[in-house]
């Protein structure tokens, strides 16, 4: 405690206002759209293998997206949110993690789940609430969640992983275990105050944190612009003592470089961290939204120039370990291995009537025991009223 | 009178106020040229320009924060919170501030001009955090208004009302009826008083209430009942704080039985309140104890949400319960 | 045992409950090396080291995100909240994630070991804001546990209780009786069982029940109505979520009579919830209505905190008016 | 609407995390300890008569601060908090601005107060929430308001008044009224997430505001380094696109300067500002704290050491405005006043029954009416354990 302010700081004597305009961080980019290196970039040190992963799991994504947001579109499926334009913001930097470091997403980063190794049957389960979802079917669609791979569940209210993140980068610090969070979020929920107590926290307790912002553009149909007025969300990160960078969120090769050195001031250090990826996204808010009443065609075309896993397939080719025609191949394989996973899904029914009142606490308290013994009577007594839970045998 | 939605009902009354006062301004989330996510406030940027219509930052304390200022410096403001489930971040700035403003400050200050507007409510496939009832929360908190409109006409004049009242206003719209309650909407401006609950079918073996979308779940409960021979008194509440215990008490102690319908959990929610009222006035005059029929004490839930919301047959298996006591 | 204070037996708790397992950390407003605001903490720091019990940045929603976090991850977090009337920014956190963390995962993640200290409660000239009640707001919340505690002994067993439950818990601690409430507490570890109320009185005519602060005014009121030759159940109910309901009913069914207490204001009060559940399973048992005497449902006051107090004299004039009858 | 994001960006290809230590913004000062100026400083343009009555505040806060935290300890008053060592932030910000521009305050901002010509006799019955308080006997002591002079009543919850003074400085700005909204607060209420909301929106809207924040080194116990990591809370102002400076808080025409220099860019501008003001809190937190729990009395000796009001009258007597005699004659007048004023106001009567129900609502509805007669009826039946209220003739 006591005060430590230093008395010795630098006077001036004319009063100069800080301008916000003049200060614009630089953004970090190693890869063209040509799939060739800036002049004068350096490549991360990454192998074959996880090049071909991250590419593999870009394929996926892209399939899932399509294919989910087409059966939204046929009523298939009640709800769906696609990631497509923003595949290397998430799965590069889960890339450059630790298997076992904490992923506590927003909602668009299914990606980082892919990348690593969720089921693709996992994935429908969720996404048709059916019994062998592992929340239980209790969430909307793409509120994934895993224990075994380190990914917090999703909640949808905007923000509140940020606090909670300082709080389990805490948590690692104080078991002394070698890993650190990364929390995702959009610069839309970077307005929230949660935001702001998170980073505040995270630069007092110096903790193990990656606070990694997809800078898309939108928040719905809100734009950045309307958004904050400052240089983006990396404009805040050095008041809050944390380290920042702002990078191309569409650079798969500048994402993990940018998350594995972030990665290792906060195990090392723990040194908070704060990345701003700048990308944006190319489809609509969710399967709700229709972007064309905010924004122009064009300025999506310009957007899909810069497609970052067309730029990164470039590189690979160009490095000779990957192919157009096996691209085309493994594609088609992901395409159909998710519309046969999807009719399975669909045909697993719902869980049974005990599940909406277990997990409210560990153990049943009475009245909800009561409750459900209510539900119970209720179910039988009108089961056409209850398609999903008459008729099925009790837990 | 023309036929439209509850949404465009809510876009009308919002259109009619501008029109009429242009201290009134309306913000929140994506509300500006895109018109809100349910596009309740559609075109009104267009017609009144960017400074009395347009976006916010994505922070509901914000929202309230900049809300109550605009109140307290002479605005009119109507803030919308995109979902009512998102309403907890402004709570603090809503029960420690909005409530509290003229109190605290002896009537020199306060916040009177302001209306919250929040879609609340399940059966839409919302799960957890695009379904929640939070109305209970704010009927604890002296200094509020809480208003839940049932169609399009009510929406309009209680909405139009809560803007013009010189108490904040917490206005719940139910998302489900949005687009699916229709019905004949003057095109004039008119206010349907708050404070006052609305008997909607007389009745003398059992009052039901209710408000918002589940008054279509004890209307049908009543049609049902009555094909069984059950007469039964339906009323809206309207508005929940404060509420209109004189219309209550008098149709309890005529019919001798009550049935509260929310959708909300059990535990603390407003039934409880009303419960407890009118066990206090009607004592002497009940055959039976007062029912509530609500949401289990759990969060809502999605594969599993017809399960969850008390429907007709919930409703009109407790109308019999009770009058077989 | 040895003679204390209530708040030197919260004291205890922490320090018993942070002896036994190293998870479990204090944190909050100042309760770092200066031991809290009113030194619920104090030594904490010395005794376990700065990474144990420290100082947070002025930011409850932050606390409780931070909390939630740190439960998460497997550490025992104890937060204070230096106010329960400062609760409010973190409400967000608590009915949105903490109360729904289990749920919504399907019970994969959990924040179960997280426990929420807030002093709370008036008669301190405190005004609006050093003397709110929040607790019916969080029985509201399916996910949360609600204590409130009456003297030390009981502090120290349900706090233990608290902080090793699998479930996370707002204990809400009486301010007022900080200091003024002492008595014997066992120096060994205890717990007092969560969801079980206490009768303190045995007695036929009416049954009181209350919790923390109020319980004295309810025994108070029990003694004068003994010497008019009223015999009083005096009930503290402890827990408030999930609630005694066994112990309740058994008791109204004796008495046929029941007056809960409860310092806030009266709608949608916890009052509400107590009353409407007993008349539902007592209804043939009741001789009388179930009395609230309550707050007023205004602000907390300050220069008339005497008059907005529901003291023993306006429980005593419930008493007489509900055997009246 | 639509993405106004440049694609016109510094691109750089090494990743170079900005590190949050080396930008520290400067102080402005512009008043020595002596009374003389620094080398190269020019005093703002003040008149004599504005001087004199800016140290006439001071004098009478330091006499109002001493004679109620006397008292408080002798149990006269339930409560107090003094700003002894702040006086210069407050009280010549508010001296430069118009006096119908709104001051939104924290709590510790009583000289603001009394610069606008707060009455003494206000100030006491608030202090004792007589029937005579504007606020009507309802707020603890310090929670002061007048809707006269412009003064937001105090509201306890910290950090609640910033968004508020972002939408009270947009409604200056749709009525086109020429002012601006100063509001106060400490650097510990900046952690809040209110402010981050009410900062990042007064920067979208571009509203008059002017965020003061005196930095006075703790939040009750917790010092600065442990409540913020980064560059105090000016380090923060850029990233909202708001207009930044650093004060000597403790330097009466630095502030002075520093703020009218801010009303001007609020007011004509729009631009929305922040400065935060240096300074330290010499007291107790509140009549209820004790520091040495917290801080050593050598540290309190060292800024005692750069007293503001000291500083200022030394200058106004290098000025030739002002004398030791003056000054030691205006104190005690002061001081004689305060006791006076205080013996009036206890004896005033608390306000009636009736006032705990009104206000709650413009009208009061049913509920309270039932209540105000149930509590009439009490206070009737019990009088000896109402002694404030009956017997009192009703309104
Ligand atoms: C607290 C809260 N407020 C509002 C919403 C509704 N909402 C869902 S997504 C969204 C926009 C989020 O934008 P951003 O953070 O930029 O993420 P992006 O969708 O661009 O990935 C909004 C307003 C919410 N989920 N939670
Ligand atoms: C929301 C909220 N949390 C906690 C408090 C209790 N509290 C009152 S003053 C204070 C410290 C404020 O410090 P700072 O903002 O630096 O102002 P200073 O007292 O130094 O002038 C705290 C924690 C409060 N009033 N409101
Ligand atoms: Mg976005
Ligand atoms: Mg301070």
């Amino acid at each position: 405690m006591s005060d430590l302010r230093s008395f010795d700081v630098e006077l001036i004597q004319h009063p100069e206002f800080v301008d916000p305009q003049t200060s614009v961080l630089p953004t970090f980019a190693l890869l063209q759209q040509d799939g060739n290196l800036y002049p004068g970039a350096k490549a991360p040190d990454i192998s074959r293998e996880l090049a071909l992963k991250i590419h593999d799991t870009f394929l996926f994504i892209r399939a899932l997206d399509e294919r989910l947001l087409a059966s939204q579109r046929q009523g298939r499926v009640s709800f769906y949110m696609t990631e497509t334009g923003e595949e290397a913001a998430d799965i590069c930097s889960t890339a450059a993690l630790a298997a076992d470091d904490l992923i506590m997403a927003q909602y668009r980063e299914q990606g980082a789940l892919a990348f690593r190794g969720f089921p693709l049957e996992q994935f429908m389960h969720q996404i048709f609430s059916n019994e062998k979802d592992l929340g239980k079917g209790r969430q909307m669609p793409i509120h994934y969640g895993s224990r075994d791979l380190h990914y917090m569940t999703i909640s949808s209210p905007l923000g509140t992983q940020l606090p909670q993140a300082t709080g389990y980068a805490l948590g690692y610090k104080r078991s002394g275990q070698k890993n650190c969070v990364i929390c995702y979020f959009g610069e839309g929920a970077a307005s929230e105050g949660d935001f702001h107590a998170a980073l505040n926290m995270a630069g007092v307790f110096r903790v193990p944190v990656i606070f990694f912002c997809r800078n898309n553009g939108y928040a719905i149909s809100t734009p950045v612009h309307e958004q904050l007025a400052g240089d983006g969300v990396a404009g805040r990160g050095p008041g809050y003592g944390l380290k920042t960078l702002r990078v191309d969120g569409n650079d798969a090769l500048a994402v993990y470089e940018a998350t594995r050195l972030a990665r290792k001031m906060a195990v090392e250090e723990h040194q908070p961290v704060l990345i701003e990826a700048m990308t944006y996204r190319l489809g609509a808010h969710s399967s709700s939204d229709d972007p064309s009443g905010y924004r122009s065609r064009k300025e999506e075309e310009r957007w899909r120039q810069k497609d970052p896993v067309a730029r990164f397939r470039q590189w690979l080719i160009h490095q000779g370990w990957w192919s157009e025609e096996e691209d085309e191949t493994r594609r088609e394989e992901h395409r159909q291995a998710v519309i046969t996973a999807m009719k399975k899904a669909e045909k697993v029914p719902k869980p049974p009537l005990e599940e909406l009142f277990t997990d409210v606490y560990k153990e049943m308290p009475w009245h909800l025991q009561e409750q459900l013994e209510e539900a119970r009577d209720l179910v039988e007594r009108h089961p056409e009223a209850y398609p999903a839970t008459a008729g099925r045998k009790q837990a | 009178m023309s036929q439209m939605n509850l949404l465009q009902a809510v876009n009308m009354a919002l259109d009619t106020a501008m029109q009429q006062d242009e201290r009134v301004l309306c913000f929140g989330e994506d509300v500006g040229a895109f018109g809100g996510v349910f596009r309740a406030t559609s075109h009104l940027q267009e017609k009144y320009g960017k400074d009395r219509c347009f976006n916010t930052p994505l922070t509901e304390q914000g929202i309230l924060g900049l809300a109550n200022g605009l109140a307290a410096q002479g605005q009119v403001p109507v803030a919308e919170i995109q979902f009512a489930d998102y309403i907890f971040p402004a709570f603090d700035q809503l029960v420690n501030e909005t409530a509290k403003f003229r109190y605290r400050s002896g009537d020199q200050f306060d916040v009177g001009q302001l209306t919250v507007r929040a879609p609340y409510g399940g059966g839409i496939h919302g799960g957890l955090y695009h379904s929640q009832s939070p109305e209970a929360y704010f009927t604890h908190t002296p200094g509020l208004k809480v208003v839940v409109p049932r169609n399009p006409h009510q929406a309009k004049g209680l909405l139009l009302a809560s803007i013009r009242e010189p108490d904040p206003v917490l206005f719940f719209e139910p998302k489900k009826l949005y687009r699916a309650s229709t019905g004949e909407v003057p095109e004039e401006d008119y206010e349907i008083p708050l404070g006052q609950a609305e008997v909607l079918r007389e009745g003398t073996d059992i009052t039901l209430v209710a408000w918002g979308a589940q008054m279509q779940v004890i209307e049908k409960a009543a049609e049902m009942a009555a094909e069984e021979g059950i007469s039964c008194e339906v009323i809206d509440l309207r508005t929940l704080l404060p509420w209109d215990r004189d219309t209550l008490a008098a149709s309890v102690k005529k019919t001798g039985r009550l049935l509260i319908n929310h959708e909300a959990p059990k535990t603390s929610g407003f039934g409880a309140e009303l419960a407890a009222s009118l066990q206090e006035v009607c004592f002497l005059y009940l055959e039976a104890p007062i029912v509530r029929v609500t949401g289990w004490d759990t969060p809502f839930p999605l594969a599993l949400q017809n399960e969850y919301l008390p429907n007709e047959h919930r409703t009109l298996d407790a109308i019999r319960a009770s009058l077989d006591y």
